[in-house]
């Protein structure tokens, strides 16, 4: 990507303490050193599996929560003690889609009263300018405006979904920050919202950060893709790049345990060993090495479990963090270790 | 096929719990009655509760006294219609109480969080520990027995546990992603607590406004019997029930007639608030 | 496991800190001078001195807390003005009455609310269900003493079964002891037993809603075993919770209670107490009371840790 | 894999309905389903949420929650009549000749047991005269068929101390530790993670290819079945509208609604497509069942045919091809393919 | 009769263990006979303390620890004789230094002080023999040595031995001793073996209880053997004939109202008057009796003294004709018609103008007939325009209140003994029970009544009492409403019991179990 870049993040960390009292509460480090950017206009995945720090970075970046080190910066800002009105400003430039569309809405509110929420504390509209923005808002996401005098949980969940892409639209933000916004969804109506994300990209020329653990529906709508293990950015580059040549052997190993949807070819995934919380947490080195099937293969170098890998540029214009990242042959012809049979 | 009770292995919860929609009625009617009786039973009845007609003692029902005369001659009727405005009166005002002490507190505490909370919910575990019956005898040990005294009384003792759970209700919403969407919005903490906490707090004091109401014409009856309520020869139910039990051997129908008052308001209110709670959590499940 | 225990100790000594506090407020707090309050104004002048001395009132309050606290540490909680014995005396010899009620009125709750909350709450909607829960409505809407004063009309002087009142130590004669304990324990049972139910069922519901039920019939396991080892056993630890709650209700219905059945324990001293004026013994009643709650409480949620593996990690 | 063709037929469903009794009206939640699962067989069951893909398998268990009722139809498991069973007969059944795998592991053991006597309590209901000293060595041994690392410490654990994956290897150890003719899976997968996912679904094939367990899958995911099954049926609005083999039917679906929900996958690859096939509107209500065929308002097919009223008057037949396919469209054939193309 | 036996063994071999069951109030003022003057504490006083002498049950004064007693002529000097054998409860024997120690601490309590004002010295003649010297003549100090609970043989060495003595009580000289007290629980009485005439009942187990209202059921289901009881209950079980026996004094208490004679409203004569009409007698004690009882318009003395003769002062010819009489005296006295129907003050001395008419009139809380007649007050009042609120109050501090002056008016109590009683106890400053009239402190009342003790004889007292009756009906009305039975009711077990008079032992010394 060129250009100025939207959003800036440099560092992020984020410590979690656990809940409870006196001491002895360990800290979990949710997200850790995690650097990139989002260029105006573009849509950049994040995926990665559960617990590594997906939504962690969605909040920070939205400042529902604050980051332990490290800087976000938005057009080159820095969002860090941001006061009152400068924060306002700020909320009308970053909005968030949630993925809970069950609970993204209070049960007592009609739709028009949520609706009108953006405008009223923006002081955007009122009046029948707000009525009419309203409709035009609800129209645009694919309701009717005879839905405005219901409540959310008259609502099917792809419905809902729209209604919070709505309210994000609302105040015309410059980015939007969308946790699995189409997970829970059945294929069909995940269809109807991957669609109008793309439409309202196109047409508003928003930018965004799609976050989720589905690759084929971040493959469809962002241009990049970032992948996040157990808090830290492995790898980051252009869609076509990261699947069809992924670097880091993680991202690999996430790419071929996706279904390959080749009726009749049988079973051929690639199968890791292992899970995220198996493992104890690595204090230095490779979080993956554990589970790694390149660091089994290459004798089990000791660099892995001493030295972090930093990010670095790799073949295809993308960046991935493994000191080995060189020495990997091409996948999906691969070596992938099948494992985790009977016996 | 066989089937047996079960639940459903991918759906969460069931759906809402089918409540005889009889009891639900029963419990609006009983309650209206009570209302009535309330507002236009001594109207109706015409009596003086306090006129004392020595001649004319435990007078069966009939005549001008529907439900008889009690041990001064003064008419059942119009002292439980007059008694009902005055435990109406105390349970109205111990449940205002409790509840102008919960909500800012619990909303508070639970929605600030941090030490406030840390203070604050170790205080109200504080008043939770000891028995709400022993607080109202305690605040009427200090301040002697009255009408005004026993809402105070019941309205200090039952706000330690409404808080409570005020305050866990709000811990829940909070997390809500509704609460986070608001926030992302920029809305001030004031207008999250309006329209995102205090909103959903609506059925939980709904619900509870009604046990409470409850609770307090039973507590109210309590602090009556143990001669700690209302004061004598005003109207009370729980005054009414106390002064009848001194009979009861001699003349049991004017304790009954003192009592199923008292349980037919309560068991009203418990069947309202158990179909309020039913209703309103079907409404938030969809 | 340890450390959640010692935690959870911890944090009842603040609370009982500030129930000793509260207390030892409560008597400042009487408007005007205390000994007037409650002595009357003509009032034998030893008998004020003795009580002046007793709450130490022309000290600095902190100094009359010190000692105050000093001496309740001690099992002192100074002389009940209107016996002149040592409050703590009066106290510990109420004990073995009030536990006795208390722990039949438990008995007989249990024996009442376990099998109706289970059975309702294993078929929730059902016609049972129904039954049970407006039953344990309406249980809720009968004032306890209303209910013991009809139980006495019915079992003592109707039927003559047991007398209407009075106390004898089990100690002194156990068999009359009981009979004596019956329409009062009965009373009490009945009274908290609707609150009983209703939590148990609520807990059942929950449990039973679990997807670990049905996931527990397609094994095949039997109904018994599923009722009992699967909904009753992870129930248990939210049961065992609100057992410890219900001690408030169970202490506050041993108040009327006793009253009714002129039962000598702890809840007729605190009736008296405070239509006395024996303010001394007020303050040792409520920290009682509250400490007792506290404590039984913390036991409770001990409990509930062995019983829950989940919590232990909390 | 052996030849599932020629294969002995372990489960056949016929005609079999559900309704849920609701306030005032009945949901027809299954209406007239109709299957068979023959040995070693891997029979995916796909569809939208709510089109009875859950209450189909509750039915078969015999565990239809309680608004709910079997109202029509027979179960037949191998030569058994479910039907006829009793309560007592049915739970000895289960669990030990068709076992169920949850689709939450997590959620569907027991909090407050420990894994190991969880494990064995299978064996204590089903296998009373086994020596009770002889249970923990079985234990351990279904453990480690199911790939647990290290069972001998794990047995001692709570299902909360496991990971999810271990938690879903657990529940697929209770069951097929009795070696069932059946097993079914509801959506097994569904909670874990692509990478764990993908380690479940080689277990089941493992399970599979040991046991020659035949196998129900339900899920809503038509690329894990496209993968592990053999054959699909395809649920919508409460019936089968398509089944056949995995290969065909998702080659060539015959039914307008499998087209379509083959067509809203995002494709994994090259330069993807500017927008996604969909399906437009919803689901009909299970309270009120349309007259003709139940897709027909959401059908392209129907629209391109000019909107026939035959779609909307007339319910199609569950129509077979005589080659192991079968298809609930009125226009199902060349003829239609041709006007699609 | 008397015991011959030497103290220190038993004078009756108890052979078998005899039990009932009272239940009474606790006795909240506690035991000290110097301080405690309620019923609640002088009941359980005099089944542990006796006294010198003590009324039968015909109401003759005979001895009790006195075998007998002689006067001087003028009545000045008293010389008891104490019978022998008698001991108190640890064996030590009842001797003429104990009474002269109880006499001379009587002396200086609340309780006696005023009734002994004139006793100027006790001495031990010798060991049997007391004599007491009089600074003025009465005939009534061996009825004031009767007064139960009160005129307390106490035992000198225990007293002094124990500073808290009286917390639980030892070594006591009545019929039973105190062998456990459990404060809001119970006491027990055991037999008191050297007691000179050993009561039947060798135990008591005397419950405290608050509330009557559970007494008869109590008594019918066997909880209980012997309680006081209401009056409806009374009347029920009579009816009932049943397994409980009902048993009623033939004596009646009357009953009194008290004010504040020293402030406005009532420090007019007037005002008391107006009230003394409004009150309506007839009803009161139908309505809070059970219609039981006797009516009086003034009198305080009972139908059986000997200087009776009825009062009507306040009779009428109808509650028409009482109501107007009563509003005429208050428009005359300043308190006219206002709004609401409530009087006002218009020119009464010391009271603003436009005050209204209000009291708020306590009553002791543990007795369920007061908030009765409380209430009929207050509807009787409402009709001439004076507006009552009844006051339930703690009845440990009751009376302190009223003798410190804190209600302007006030339930006031019953008692039972004869005239002399009466007017040296109730109307006498510094009398026993002056609480009810303290703000009398009228010279020349006290006066009249000093000659009336120190009268020759019994007869020459009466003709002052009748004239002290009339001035009191007419100047002072206290409001004389009627009369009260004492009513108990027994189990059938126990025979042998009449409702005791006044708060003696005697009737209970006298029943058995059987
Ligand atoms: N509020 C919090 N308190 C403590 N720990 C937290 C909190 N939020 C997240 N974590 C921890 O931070 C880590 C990252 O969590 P996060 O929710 O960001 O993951 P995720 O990638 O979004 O996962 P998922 O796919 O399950 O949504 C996890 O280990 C989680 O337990
Ligand atoms: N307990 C119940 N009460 C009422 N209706 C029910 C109940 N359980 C299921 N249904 C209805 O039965 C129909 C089928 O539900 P089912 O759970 O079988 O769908 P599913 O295909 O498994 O969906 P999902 O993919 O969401 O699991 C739905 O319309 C649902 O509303
Ligand atoms: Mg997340
Ligand atoms: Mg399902």
């Amino acid at each position: 990507m060129s250009g100025e870049s939207l959003l800036s993040v440099r560092g992020l960390v984020k410590d979690f303490r656990e809940r409870g009292f006196g001491p002895g509460r360990t800290a979990v480090r949710a997200v850790d050193d995690v650097s990139f950017d989002v260029y105006p206009g573009e849509t950049l995945g994040l995926v990665g599996e559960s617990g590594s720090g997906k939504t962690t970075i969605g909040r920070l970046i939205v400042r529902l929560e604050e980051p332990t080190a490290g800087r976000i910066e938005l057009r080159g800002q820095d969002l860090r003690g941001l006061s009152g009105r400068r924060s306002l400003e700020f909320r009308r430039d970053v909005q968030m889609i949630f993925q809970n569309t069950q609970n993204a809405f209070n049960p007592r509110r009609t739709v028009r009263s949520v609706l009108s929420d953006p405008y009223q504390i923006h002081r955007l509209a009122s009046g029948a300018e707000l009525e009419e923005r309203i409709g035009g808002l609800l129209r645009r996401v694919g309701l009717t405006t005879p839905m405005l005098d219901r409540y959310p949980q008259q609502f099917s969940g792809g419905q809902r979904q729209r209604l919070g892409i709505a309210r994000a639209l609302a105040v015309q933000p410059a980015l939007v920050v969308a946790d699995e916004p189409v997970s829970g969804l059945d294929v069909s109506v995940q269809a109807q919202v991957l669609n109008l994300f793309a439409e309202l990209r196109r047409e508003l020329g928003l930018a965004m950060l799609f976050i989720s653990h589905d690759l084929r529906a971040v493959y469809f709508l962002c241009e990049r893709i970032a992948v996040l293990y157990l808090g830290r950015l492995v790898e980051i580059g252009p869609r076509r790049t990261l699947l069809e040549d992924p670097v880091h052997p993680y991202t690999r190993a996430l790419i071929g345990s996706i279904p390959a949807f080749r009726p009749g070819g049988g079973f051929t995934r690639t199968v890791i060993k292992g899970e995220i919380s198996d493992s104890e947490p690595v204090k230095a080195g490779c979080h993956f090495a554990p589970r790694c099937a390149r660091w089994r293969e290459l004798g089990q170098p000791a660099r892995c479990r001493e030295e972090r890998p930093l990010l670095r540029p790799a073949a295809g214009g993308g960046l991935a963090a493994c000191h080995f990242a060189e020495s990997s042959p091409r996948p999906l012809d691969g070596v992938a270790e099948l494992a985790g049979g009977i016996g | 096929m066989k089937t047996q009770v079960a639940v459903l292995v991918t759906e969460p919860r069931p759906a809402a719990r089918r409540r005889v929609p009889l009891l639900t009625t029963v419990g609006a009617s009983l309650g209206l009655l009570v209302l009535l009786t309330i507002v236009i039973g001594p109207w109706l009845i015409g009596q003086d509760p306090y006129a004392i007609d020595i001649g004319n003692r435990f007078a069966g029902p009939g005549g001008a006294h529907w439900l008889g005369t009690d041990e001064l001659g003064r008419d059942v009727a119009s002292r439980i219609a007059y008694g009902a405005r005055a435990t109406a009166l105390i349970a109205v005002g111990a449940v205002a109480i409790a509840t102008a002490i919960a909500i800012p507190l619990g909303v508070l505490t639970g929605f600030l969080g941090g030490w406030v909370d840390l203070v604050v919910t170790r205080v109200v575990d504080l008043f939770f520990a000891i028995p709400s019956l022993l607080v109202a005898i305690g605040v009427i040990g200090l301040f002697g027995a009255s009408v005004t005294t026993t809402v105070l009384a019941l309205g200090l003792s039952y706000w330690p546990f409404y808080t409570r759970l005020i305050r866990s209700a709000v811990v829940g919403l909070r997390s809500r992603p509704n609460v986070d969407a608001a926030r992302v919005l920029g809305a001030s903490r004031l207008r999250v607590i309006r329209t995102e906490i205090l909103t959903g707090l609506v059925p939980l004091v709904l619900v509870q406004t009604t046990v409470l109401l409850g609770f307090a014409i039973l507590d109210e009856a309590a602090l009556g019997f143990l001669g700690l309520g209302v004061q004598p020869p005003q109207a009370s139910w729980g005054s009414r029930l106390a002064e009848s039990r001194e009979f009861i051997l001699v003349h049991p129908e004017l304790a009954l007639v003192a009592g199923v008052p008292i349980v037919l308001a309560v068991f009203a209110m418990n069947l309202l608030s158990d179909s309020l709670r039913d209703r309103l959590d079907a409404k938030r499940t969809g | 496991m340890l450390r959640y225990a010692l935690g959870r100790v911890l944090l009842a000594v603040p609370l009982l800190f500030g129930l000793s506090v509260l207390s030892f407020v409560y008597v400042r707090l009487i408007p005007g001078d205390p000994v007037t309050a409650m002595l009357g104004v003509n009032s034998n002048p030893t008998v004020v001195a003795q009580l002046r001395e007793q709450f130490g009132l022309d000290r600095p309050l902190p100094g009359q807390y010190g000692d105050w606290l000093a001496g309740v540490l001690r099992g002192d909680f100074g002389v009940s003005f209107r016996s002149q014995m040592p409050i703590s005396t009066i106290i510990v010899d109420r004990i073995p009455a009030t536990l006795q009620l208390a722990g039949a009125g438990l008995v007989v709750s249990l024996l009442i609310a376990i099998p109706a909350g289970v059975a309702a709450g294993m078929r929730p909607g059902s016609r049972l269900d129904s039954l049970i829960t407006s039953a344990t409505l309406f249980g809720l809407a009968v004032p306890a003493f209303f209910l013991g004063t009809l139980l006495m009309l019915l079992f003592a002087l109707t039927l003559h079964l047991v007398p209407s009142q009075g106390y004898v130590p089990f100690a002194d004669d156990p068999a009359q002891s009981l009979r004596l304990t019956l329409l009062p324990a009965l009373t009490l049972g009945l009274a908290i037993s609707p609150y009983l139910a209703r939590l148990t069922r609520s807990a059942v519901v929950e449990v039973a809603q679990e997807p670990f039920v049905p996931f527990a019939r397609a094994k095949g396991l039997a109904p018994r075993k599923i009722s009992v080892g699967y909904v009753l056993r992870n129930a248990l630890p939210s049961l065992v919770a609100a057992l410890g709650l219900t001690v408030a209700s169970l202490m506050a219905g041993s108040i009327v209670v006793e009253a009714l059945f002129n039962w000598p324990g702890t809840g007729r001293l605190v009736t008296g107490a405070v239509t006395e004026r024996d303010y001394a013994m007020v303050e040792a009643l409520l920290l009682i009371y509250g400490g007792l709650f506290i404590v039984v409480n913390l036991v409770c949620e001990l409990a509930q840790s062995l019983l829950d593996p989940r919590v232990r990690l909390t | 894999m052996n030849d599932v063709k020629t294969a002995e037929t372990v489960l056949r469903v016929r005609d079999l309905a559900v309704e849920f009794s609701l306030r005032g009206s009945v949901a027809r939640a299954v209406d007239g389903v109709g299957f068979e699962v023959r040995a070693g067989e891997i029979v995916g069951m796909v569809g939208e949420s709510g089109s009875g893909k859950s209450v189909t398998m509750l039915a078969l268990l015999g565990l239809v929650p309680r608004p709910g009722r079997v109202v029509a139809g027979s179960v037949r498991l191998r030569d058994i009549e479910l039907g006829a069973l009793s309560l007592r007969e049915l739970a000895r059944l289960r669990g030990r000749q068709m076992a169920l795998i949850p689709s939450d592991a997590g959620a569907a053991l027991n909090p407050v047991t420990r894994i190991g006597s969880q494990v064995g309590e299978g064996l204590a209901a089903h296998l009373p005269e086994l020596p009770r000293a002889e249970r923990p060595a079985r234990i351990l041994d279904i453990l480690k068929r199911v790939g647990l690392p290290r069972p001998e410490q794990q047995v001692r654990r709570y299902p909360h101390e496991l990971s999810g994956g271990m938690q879903q290897r657990v529940a697929v150890a209770m069951g097929v530790q009795l070696g069932p003719d059946l097993l079914i899976a509801d959506e097994p997968t569904t909670a874990l993670d692509v990478t764990i996912q993908a380690q479940i679904l080689q277990l089941l094939l493992d399970v599979r290819e040991q046991s020659g367990t035949s196998i129900l899958f339900i899920t809503h995911d038509m690329t894990t079945v496209a993968e592990i099954c053999d054959r699909v049926l395809v649920m919508y609005a409460g019936q089968i509208v398509e089944s056949g083999p995995v290969v065909d039917v998702c080659t060539a679906p015959a039914h307008p609604y499998t087209r379509a929900l083959l067509d809203a996958i995002p494709p994994l690859g090259g330069d993807p497509p500017e927008r996604l096939t969909t399906i437009p509107g919803a689901p009909p209500d299970p309270r009120a069942w349309p007259a003709g065929c139940r897709f027909a308002e959401r059908c392209r097919l129907r629209e391109q045919l000019g909107n026939p009223d035959k779609c909307t008057s007339l319910a199609p037949e569950l129509a077979s091809d005589g080659a192991g396919r079968r298809s609930r469209c009125h226009f199902t054939g060349s003829a239609a393919e041709a006007v699609v193309r | 009769g008397c015991g011959g036996s030497e103290p220190g063994a038993p004078s009756a071999a108890i052979t078998e263990i005899t039990e009932i069951t009272m239940l009474e109030p606790e006795p909240s003022q506690g035991l000290d006979p110097n301080i405690a003057a309620a019923d609640a504490s002088r009941i359980p006083m005099a089944m542990m303390y006796e006294t010198l002498t003590e009324r039968d049950a015909g109401g003759e004064l005979v001895g009790a620890l006195a075998e007998k007693w002689e006067s001087s002529p003028d009545n000045t000097i008293y010389t008891f004789t104490l019978k022998s054998g008698v001991g108190f409860s640890d064996g030590t024997p009842v001797t003429a230094a104990d009474v002269k120690f109880s006499f001379e601490r009587m002396k200086t309590g609340e309780v006696m002080k005023g009734l002994l004002s004139t006793l100027t010295s006790v001495e031990a003649v010798d060991e049997k023999t007391v004599r007491f010297t009089l600074s003025a003549p009465s005939w009534i100090f061996p009825e004031t040595a009767s007064r139960p609970g009160s005129a307390a043989i106490l035992s000198k060495k225990a007293v002094e031995a124990k500073p808290d003595y009286f917390t639980q009580p030892t070594a006591t000289s009545g019929p039973w001793q105190l062998t456990s007290y459990v404060p809001k629980g119970s006491a027990i009485f055991d037999v008191n073996p050297h007691y000179p005439t050993p009561p039947k009942i060798s135990k008591i187990r005397y419950t405290f209880s608050e509330d009557p209202s559970g007494h008869a059921a109590a008594i019918e289901s066997g909880s209980g053997d012997i309680a006081n009881i209401g009056y409806t209950d009374a009347e029920r079980l009579k009816s009932a004939g049943g397994s409980v026996q009902v048993l009623q004094s033939d004596a009646l208490a009357p009953l009194f109202w008290g004010w504040d004679r020293t402030k406005a409203p009532f420090s007019d004569k007037k005002v008391r008057q107006a009230v003394a009409f409004a009150v309506d007698r007839e009803g009161r004690q139908t309505a809070c009796w059970s219609g039981t009882g006797g009516v009086t318009y003034g009198n305080i003395l009972r139908p059986w003294d000997p200087n009776y003769t009825e009062i009507s002062t306040y009779r009428t010819s109808g509650r028409a004709d009482s109501i107007s009489k009563a509003k005429a005296l208050l428009d005359t006295a300043g308190w006219v018609e206002g709004a609401g129907g409530t009087r006002t003050a218009k020119g009464v001395a010391g009271v603003a103008d436009g005050t209204p008419f209000k009291l708020s009139v306590p009553y002791e809380s543990n007795w369920p007939a007061a908030g009765c007649h409380v209430q009929v007050l207050q509807q009787n009042l409402k009709d001439v325009g004076i507006q009552v609120t009844p006051e339930k109050y703690d009845p440990a501090a009751y009376w302190g209140d009223v003798a410190k002056g804190k209600f302007a008016m006030y339930h006031g109590g019953a008692g039972a003994s004869g005239a002399a009683d009466l007017y040296q106890n109730w109307f006498r400053t510094g009398g026993s029970l002056t609480e009810l009239t303290t703000h009398l402190a009228d010279e020349s009342l006290d006066a009249k009544i000093d000659k009336a003790l120190g009268a020759g004889s019994p007869a020459d007292a009466t003709a002052i009492f009748k004239e002290l009756e009339q001035w009191q009906a007419d100047e002072l009305p206290m409001l004389v409403v009627g009369y009260q039975w004492p009513q108990v009711a027994a189990s059938r077990r126990v025979t042998n019991f009449t409702a005791p008079l006044d708060d003696d032992s005697y009737s209970l010394v006298r029943a058995s179990v059987g």
